[in-house]
């Protein structure tokens, strides 16, 4: 990470953020996670390169606020969903670096013993039920999960992530409007970052509002800047108090910007240089809020930096942990599929 | 077993004990709570429950397959009535590359029942799909065919309490078939088929709806004096494919009976491992019975050429023993 | 059909429809279209009941005039589809009564052989892209043909009619947005009848405003009096024109109210014969037309009278064609699956 | 045949050439105008046939085979490119409640093409789906799985001059693969299978990633003295049991072998029906090789044990000719 490389020619561009009635606790919570989101994005995508971590991956480099903000609002028994491109919110919701970076290797240590890798994330335990491989999915099972909370009476907020091209897959539409006529405890978070692959937002999406289109189906429905933390925290928390309140749920279209390409290897030709450049410029998340926190004198330099060296060892241990952690046992893959004896035969 | 119900309503008793003990399990769908679905199967259960745990769904598939995935994971057992099995194409994703996953990928238990309709009836080709066979070839996922009320109401009971995901099918023509059913105890296990009459000459291996079917052909055969062996399968995942050697090691022939398309169905998998298992017990070659490969025509002569009917298995079973005993 | 029945006490409150610009051949074209829908529905109901027609039967009795005016504004060679209750379209776009009911009865000279029955009408050389089983489904096929007509060039329209239940399938949406961001000349009728099976719409549905919901993904959106002939025509002749001038497509979301059950043997239980009789007392789409064409002297009362004989006639033909049509060989149901030779072996 | 091409390139060869000659046919899926798809399976065509033939799609794969459908009743060719089969979960309904079963209801050709890959390479449970056999048990669908880049050309272009739904998949693992093509009338017919290597002890029938893979496990029989004769079907509906056949009545052994899961698979109805209509000429059981009941794991060492290797297939080829011969 370079955060830390002295004065860059971009940073008068740099948008700050209001970080007013924001703690030192809070900023540097906030920081940390988002410092550690960016270093293990950054660190793992060489690795996808070089083949030591397998099956691609997409990173959210750009896109920690969204998690940072939103995964902010929530306790700890709270439920998150995510899609192919979630480590944020797996950092976010307190999944230790080092098992998913095991994971991502396909190692025993990892959360889920290598059978789930980078897209299929999960820690039930910790509320993070799952992200997913395919577009949309994810949201319906926060629905589910929010459906539970609803009628057990849990307390339980869920919370489903979605990208701007899930919005033209019919089933989000559905899993809204069950969300809504059932007033149930859920928030959805649409990461709108102007792409789906290679394809522009405005291409595919009919009216160009996400937002729009959700309030279409009787749900306060916001857009919020979702580079700047402190704004999609406190939308979130709204949104998480309407939520745990039985008032119902919300949609939240976060507007936001991936750094890199959509996974390892994209050669990005449908995006200029200056395009990706003018974003980072602008509004990196990342930088922004350590800009604002320097400014409002909410942490010292010598903080920020400490900071950066802590997430910087962490995940250089979490690659010597994945590294150096034993693969499963290829005999094991044949268990745990269901909780009864299938009684197949001739399982190789 | 004393008490007689239908099948219908057999399920709906084995669903209302479950749910009169576990606060955990609920059930919607389109028209449930006032209705009680199109074949009346939990009519009478929203009175009784409340609308918490009996919804009404919007017509959702999708929708209503997630939040039973994702309600599973969160502590529930929700059982998701989508009245006819053929509109679990638009759950498809939910269902297979969701619920029958979760397990292996996350560890997590996925105690989600979902129940339709499936096989021939009248109403033409869209609503009358048999694809059973595409979820017994599913890693993940069980499935129930009963063809009794007893079998209906203790395989809910134990869908109700175990941790898989069930595909639960009951067949249009057996709605309203009467039988006895069990008590508040008698579970019917997964996996488990049973010998719905005995013979000793020729077995039938089948499940479901072709049940009655096979029997009625099976006393067809025994008028000639064949005697059939016709096994109830149960569930066709978990397949007791134990049950029927035992059975073809006694009757050395063996006859396959699904409702399905023949081609390329769960009845293939049985004949296949029995024909590899038994091969120096069998007598002859394993045959199978099974609808041709099309789909469901409305016109009623069309319709009956279509399906497998009780002459169609008793012309089978002749053709397996007379070719061979000699 | 006791449209000729004498004065009734209900007739004072009918709401007079307008028909300003309407002749006479339009006005006795349309009476004829809506009147022959009316007789055929209320004579194949009872058949159903009898047993004579397998399958049961979805009556569009109370919605003739959203087929009759959206049909009424396509040329022939234009395309409909049409849900599980789509006689009446299918009579409008001129399938004739006596084939219809013979498919109905599954006899050989039906349209499709008998193949097909109620719920899968169709006749691919009429423009009829099929009614369809599978809720939003027939909508799906419309957009297709929508979408060759756009690069074809063929000039025509295609008309995907839904429920008000069909707004809750994702699937629907996904069709919306493929037709908005394509240009593609589709008009998308939402026949909302208030209640999906059992399920009042207001219960099911986020936000409660369908046409709404469509604005959110960039298309014209408009609700109509769908009980009203007239009114239905000229929105649609307004969204054809627009579709054929390569403008795009259009929403149109009908009021309406279907006077039967959902479908035969239905005993609806859910809402109040008050409610329906005041529907019906009020807003009787075939009564409304036939005293305002009265009213305003359009045609004479033996005119309306002769073409009640007349559509009596057709109907009754009907029932005795499809009667005494043979059914179809039983051997030919393995024909015409595909195009080539599937060989598939053990085919009973 | 002269020139030398990968899957992909074959694949783009073949449809390019038809897309020329035939104004009807156009393509669409997500990031196909620009990209070419994530297989570089269209690449090039988006600038030759313009906009209006190659579209970008929302990542709507209901809409996208819905659409398909409609286009093709209304006179276009529209090929359906999910880039991945996986997506066509999205699309069930689509698939089998519609395009399926359209000519059937109402007499309407269908000459959709619905084309992604299917099977196992990297990248987890859900990308890595196997089903194949689903498709081939549906009444009115075709299923391409070829396995060279002679028959991928010569599949798309056959699948392109027909009348019916195909599903056109191909292997991940095989985009890359090279080899000869045929020029622009060698067009592959549906329902002919290949004899890839010629053998006289033992008979293999496969399709697509697992021809390869059974050639190699020949190999390794060949030099223990086993001579296996490996059959390439190149697509699963129809199903050339025809060749099967002539060759089994030949070598007297049979080993079907699958990538996708063993259990109720489409290569379950090979050996039904082989056991059945070469019951007394087959020297042994007919074996199946084919996946374990499990999702596509993400771990490498998980994944091999997950998915049939020339190893696994030799081991069976080595049991089938052992215990009979003698
Ligand atoms: C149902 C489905 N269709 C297609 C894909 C392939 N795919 C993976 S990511 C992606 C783009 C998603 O875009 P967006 O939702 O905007 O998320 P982002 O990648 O921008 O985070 C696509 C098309 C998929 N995974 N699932
Ligand atoms: C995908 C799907 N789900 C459920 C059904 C069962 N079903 C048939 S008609 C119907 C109600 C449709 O309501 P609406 O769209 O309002 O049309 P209406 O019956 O009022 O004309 C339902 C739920 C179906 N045919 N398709
Ligand atoms: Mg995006
Ligand atoms: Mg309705």
């Amino acid at each position: 990470m370079s955060l830390t490389a002295g004065p860059d020619a971009e940073a008068a561009s740099l948008q700050p953020i209001d970080l007013s009635g924001v703690d030192a606790e809070q900023a540097a919570s906030w920081y940390r996670s988002m410092a550690l989101i960016r270093e293990f994005e950054t660190t793992a995508e060489p690795l996808v390169m070089q083949g030591r971590i397998p099956g691609g991956m997409h990173s959210a480099v750009g896109q920690e606020a969204t998690a940072v903000g939103v995964v902010g609002a929530l306790a700890a028994t709270d439920i998150v969903t995510g899609t192919h491109r979630s480590h944020h919110i797996t950092l976010a919701k307190g999944l230790a670096p080092d098992l998913i970076m095991a994971e991502l290797f396909g190692k025993a240590t990892g959360p889920l013993g290598g059978r789930g890798g980078h897209m299929h994330l999960a820690d039930l335990s910790k509320g993070h039920f799952g992200s997913n491989g395919i577009v949309g999915a994810g949201l319906g099972i926060a629905l589910g999960a929010a459906l539970a909370a609803s009628v057990t009476k849990t307390g339980q907020v869920a919370v489903g992530f979605i990208g701007d091209g899930a919005a033209n897959i019919g089933r989000v539409w559905e899993f809204v409007n069950l969300a809504s006529i059932w007033t149930l405890p859920l928030v959805i978070v649409c990461e709108n970052n102007l792409y789906a692959v290679e394809t522009p937002f405005a291409q595919v999406t009919g009216g160009g509002d996400i937002a729009g289109r959700a309030s279409g189906f009787g749900l306060p429905a916001f857009k919020v800047d979702g580079r700047d933390v402190a704004a999609v925290y406190r939308i979130a928390a709204a949104a998480v108090a309407r939520a745990r309140g039985g008032e119902g749920p919300t949609f939240i279209e976060a507007l936001t910007y991936r750094h890199g390409g959509h996974d390892v290897g994209d050669r990005e030709t449908y995006r200029t240089k200056d395009e990706v450049e003018r974003w980072r410029a602008e509004s990196d998340p990342v930088l922004r809020l350590r800009r604002s926190i320097a400014d409002a004198a909410l942490l010292r330099p010598a903080a920020l930096e400490g900071i950066d060296a802590e997430v910087a060892a962490q995940v250089a241990a979490a690659v010597e942990f994945a590294e150096s952690s034993p693969y499963p046992d290829p005999a094991t893959v044949l268990d745990n599929v269901t909780g009864i004896d299938m009684k197949i035969r001739g399982n190789l | 077993m004393s008490e007689r119900a239908t099948l219908s309503q057999a399920y709906r008793q084995g669903l209302a004990e479950e749910m009169r003990t576990d606060p955990r399990i609920l059930v919607y769908g389109t028209d449930l709570f006032e209705r009680g679905g199109h074949w009346g199967q939990v009519r009478g259960l929203g009175s009784e429950f409340g609308r918490d745990r009996v919804r009404n769904a919007p017509i959702s598939e999708a929708a209503m397959v997630a939040a039973g995935v994702g309600a599973a994971m969160n502590g529930l057992r929700p059982v998701v009535d989508l009245n006819f099995i053929d509109f679990a194409f638009g759950a498809m994703d939910e269902i297979i590359n969701q619920a029958a996953k979760i397990r292996f990928m996350w560890g997590a238990p996925m105690p989600l029942v979902i129940r339709g309709t499936n096989g021939v009836a009248g109403g033409g080709a869209q609503h009358n799909n048999s694809f059973e066979s595409w979820f017994a070839h599913t890693p993940g996922l069980l499935v129930a065919m009963p063809s009794t009320p007893a079998d209906t109401k203790g395989l809910i009971k134990s869908a109700l309490r175990g941790e898989d995901p069930v595909i639960f099918l009951m067949h249009k023509l057996l709605a309203g078939l009467r039988g006895e059913i069990g008590g508040a105890e008698d579970l019917v296990p997964f996996g488990r088929g049973t010998v719905r009459r005995p013979g000793r000459d020729i077995t039938v291996a089948t499940y479901g709806v072709t049940v009655p079917r096979s029997i009625a052909a099976a006393g067809q055969l025994a008028s000639e004096g064949v005697e059939a062996e016709v096994i109830d399968l149960r569930t066709i995942a978990p397949l007791d494919l134990e049950l029927v050697e035992e059975s073809v090691r006694r009757t050395r022939h063996l006859v396959v009976v699904t409702e399905s398309q023949r081609h390329g169905g769960i009845g293939a998998e049985i004949a296949a491992a029995l024909s590899e298992s038994l091969y120096d017990v069998l007598d002859g070659p394993v045959l199978r019975v099974g609808a041709p490969s099309v789909p469901a025509p409305h016109s009623a002569p069309l319709l009956a050429r279509a399906t497998p009917s009780a002459d169609d298995i008793a012309r089978s079973l002749r053709a397996a023993t007379a070719a061979r005993v000699s």
